[in-house]
């Protein structure tokens, strides 16, 4: 095992414009937002996304101009409503949204880790959800019935925000799991970033708690309130009032002030956690 | 019409609840704070064996008395009560495995005569409206024996003729595989079910205090009747009483049926007060 | 969640002559022996059994009769060699074996996992074990390469011993879990015997341990020990000694003294660990 | 021949934990003492950054000192310094994704002139010998671009002309995919590799103390040999050391060579010494 350890700025150097970026967590709860500010900030472009549920995630990446693509199953910010930046620009055909499933995602990356060259299946033939996604049909060698053949959806990097890891990138991922595991074991490239880096000494009571192993890891952020203003169980829960005050400025056509504010005119992911503070502590659960 | 003793999200919790057999397994999805209400007060009432699957299923809960729902702190309250933590995949295997006893409550923007929904786009060809996608409704609403929806809106805009883009499929092919299915559908104003045969929206059961014309003022499409008309059995008090005292005091269902400034009103209100009494 | 628990011959009884088992454990690991004699206790027959590695359980219900056919990636003693009935049935054409590897049979019980109608793949092709297996080849219709059509396989029963479990069914696998998580979800029937039934509130604290939730598992019986010969870590190791007594009389073709005297003679397995109980003791760990 | 200071299995050892780059991920099969050896001797010398994944791959293991091995108690000395308990799923998933990091050694029982593999049956049609199988070795042989045989027992019934059954896939074929693999075999005479341009089995170093006339009186086949025959490094004195000492004191190692009663009895010897030793 390799100590995989670097900062922020130099895990996000390794992300190529026009490269397909898969996003963990699920809609508001532990989205890797430390990342998708670094990614803001250091201009990246013509980045294709892929996540299963995205929220402010994906809308931000979306104002700041560094997305050509979205692959997802639902972009929304849940019980608070539309995601404006994301409904603005599919509607304005200024990015291509392919609207997935649970399923046709899943089924995609799954094909990776069974080394099949892709998925047969009943699933979604008749839904105009399909047809959007223009797979081929085909008759099973076995039964000749009509199937879809869901093919490999393989990202070349998956950012994945944790509560814990160690040095080599054994991570501790608590709460909803999402598809995370799925996005890791997937991914040509993974980067974690993580609430703490914790002795690798400490994962060896309870080895069961290491969901997502090192070996499917290869780089490791330490980023404290990483996640912020969507959860991390159990160390905060999401921020709903930020988040509600992202909408409603974006509502108004003031993304781009909340990105300069919040993300461009700071150095770092710790200036932005400086701004919001009281926000930040809001939603921070007591020791937990 | 006679003062109701139940609002309209109170007698839709009730109706979903009693879908729920005793055994079942009940997935909660995103967003969806009536459906989890719905499950806990089957568990606490007609079917205490309900498996329950919070948080997009991901997190197998187990709980004796029915818990308080949440709104800001969800995942916190279901990781409490925790025995398990799967993933999205183990959702879909247990799903996939476990058909005949699956129970997942459907909010659709919009669904048709033959039971078909849409949660993707809204409008013409032209301009559409961009919602936020269906997540995995259209993967198993055609596999599901049972597929259930709820609208806490009965409207025109949401009960359409024909939806503009299908994802939950209906009943509107011939194929027997899809004849077998059950699609039940419960509105602010009854419940209803696509019927086999003509494969058809057909009136169940109509909420008390509610008429004919107002099922036909607020669909966009012909509701088969049965002759007589069948009134949905009111909320019991017990089941009134656990709706609002023990599991959701904070009215959080409420949310489900209001938009814009009110419904932001109504969030903050309800933020505030779980944030006084919690952290 | 409903009470799955039942006692052992209630739970075997729910066997049909004919129907295809699964196996849990792997090898010497963590077999569910108290069942594998209740099965032979119960004079059941013509049963397919299906296990990733097998021993002592795949020979002893072929020395009983009680299987047709094997479907199996390693069917041996590890390090203490050869499984002797096994080898002289499948040599005598007593039964049929099918040889699978690692990959063959998880691709055909993953299939299930994700309502794939088939698992398309280019691994193993050229082998005689593929041939042997008789799949179909068919081309791609994405790439026209030639693939193989992985069937899915879908036991009736899977039977599993686990180190705890409540009376709901969910289940802690504690040390190597090799298939068994894979075989309860894609068995129509999941048995899952168990040293320990404990209260769901000891789950509550660690959910992150129950690796095999009550959703896929269908009936609990409680059996302390019912893996012996074989291990349960952390309670008990092999016994590598009673291992080799079995193949040593088995090679003098004794195996039916055996299974009349542990087995068949007895009332239950309870009377097999009071008359092999020193060497139970033997490979006992005090206190884990 | 002169005296050799270190046995057949040290020297094998060695060459196998020679084969391993810092930074590989090391899978352990069943039933393979010497690899699991080599890998802890990488691991301690010049490979420190090894990832060992034990049990059939089930278990990822952290150490820093190499710890000992044990016959009897395999699966809790693994556990005991376990980061991550995985599944035999999860192994493949690991294997897929990381094809160039991957270093698993396998035993066969036969292995023939172009690096096929044999470990279902012996013999002609009529009377088959039944071996326990290959479990994983012809799912992954063909996918590795670096595939490992060990053979302790450099025999003429191990290495045969034409396996009996395939199930590693050798170099057999001219498709370029298989081209692009290096198949390596260590055994108790030497190193072999599988040459790519002739498809043939060549020897690439011979062990101190072994002459080519072993190697050829226990081939069954001709092994291509190079102009001027390389010698194999012996083992250090540190290598030896930590073996003897540190990693393998019981010699469960022999238990490789060994058959019959003499197996038998060196299995109970060291089962008896580990019991008195940990119980």
């Amino acid at each position: 095992m390799q100590n995989k350890v670097v900062k922020i700025n130099e895990a996000c150097q390794t992300i190529q414009n026009g490269e397909t970026v898969a996003i963990g967590g699920l809609t508001i709860h532990r989205k890797p937002m430390s990342f998708i500010h670094e990614l803001i900030r250091s201009g990246k472009k013509e980045l294709h996304l892929l996540t299963l549920g995205g929220s402010i995630d994906v809308d931000l990446l979306i104002a700041a101009g560094s997305i050509d693509r979205i692959d997802a199953a639902y972009v929304g910010l849940e019980i608070l409503g539309f995601a404006p930046n994301f409904r603005k620009a599919v509607e304005g055909r200024v990015i291509e949204f392919n609207e997935h499933t649970e399923y046709s995602i899943m089924a995609g990356l799954e094909a990776n880790l069974i080394e099949a060259e892709f998925i047969p299946s009943k699933l979604l033939i008749g839904t105009d959800i399909l047809k959007s996604l223009n797979y081929k049909t085909f008759r099973s060698p076995i039964t000749d019935d009509l199937l879809v053949a869901y093919p490999r959806i393989c990202p070349d990097v998956a950012i994945i925000h944790v509560q814990r890891c160690d040095e080599y990138g054994n991570c501790q991922i608590n709460g909803i799991n999402a598809i995370d595991l799925l996005l890791a074991k997937s991914s040509r490239r993974v980067i974690v970033t993580t609430e703490k880096i914790l002795p690798t000494e400490d994962f060896m009571s309870v080895p069961s708690s290491t969901n997502l192993p090192s070996t499917f890891v290869d780089t490791v952020v330490e980023s404290p309130f990483g996640a912020h203003p969507t959860s991390c169980f159990p160390h905060y829960t999401y921020d709903l009032w930020h988040l509600l005050h992202y909408m409603e400025s974006s509502k108004k056509g003031k993304t781009e002030n909340y990105i300069k504010q919040h993300i461009t005119d700071l150095d770092s992911f710790e200036g932005y956690l400086n701004l919001v503070k009281d926000d930040v502590k809001r939603v921070t659960v007591r020791e937990s | 019409m006679k003062l109701r003793k139940f609002t309209s999200d109170e007698i839709m919790i009730t109706c979903m609840s009693r879908e729920i057999r005793n055994g079942d397994i009940a997935i909660q999805g995103l967003t969806t704070p009536m459906a989890i209400i719905s499950y806990y007060l089957a568990k606490a009432t007609h079917a205490p064996q309900t498996t329950i699957m919070q948080l997009a299923g991901n997190i197998l809960t187990y709980t004796k008395a029915p818990p308080q729902i949440s709104l800001l702190f969800n995942e916190f309250e279901a990781m409490r009560r925790s025995v398990h933590i799967g993933t999205q995949t183990e959702v879909y295997e247990v799903i996939f495995k476990r058909l005949e006893s699956i129970v997942e409550f459907f909010r659709p923007a919009q669904i048709d005569m033959f039971g078909n929904t849409n949660n993707s786009l809204i409008g013409s060809d032209i301009s559409k409206l961009r919602l936020p996608g269906g997540f995995g409704i259209a993967d198993v609403a055609a596999l599901y024996p049972r597929t259930f929806y709820y609208c806490p809106r009965h409207e025109k805009r949401v009960f359409v003729e024909n939806v503009d883009h299908i994802g939950g499929l209906g009943l509107r092919t011939k194929s027997e595989s899809h004849q077998r299915r059950d699609i039940h559908i419960i509105s602010e104003l009854g419940v209803f079910e696509i019927e086999h045969e003509s494969r058809r929206m057909r009136l169940s059961s109509i909420h008390p205090g509610i008429k004919i014309e107002d099922i036909k003022e607020n669909t966009s499409f012909e509701i088969l009747t049965p002759e007589k008309t069948q009134q949905t059995s009111p909320p019991t008090e017990l089941e009134l009483q656990l709706i609002r005292e023990k599991i959701d005091p904070l009215n959080i269902r409420r949310l489900e049926y209001l938009s814009g400034k009110t419904r932001e009103n109504a969030l903050l209100n309800i933020l505030d007060k779980e944030l006084s009494l919690t952290i």
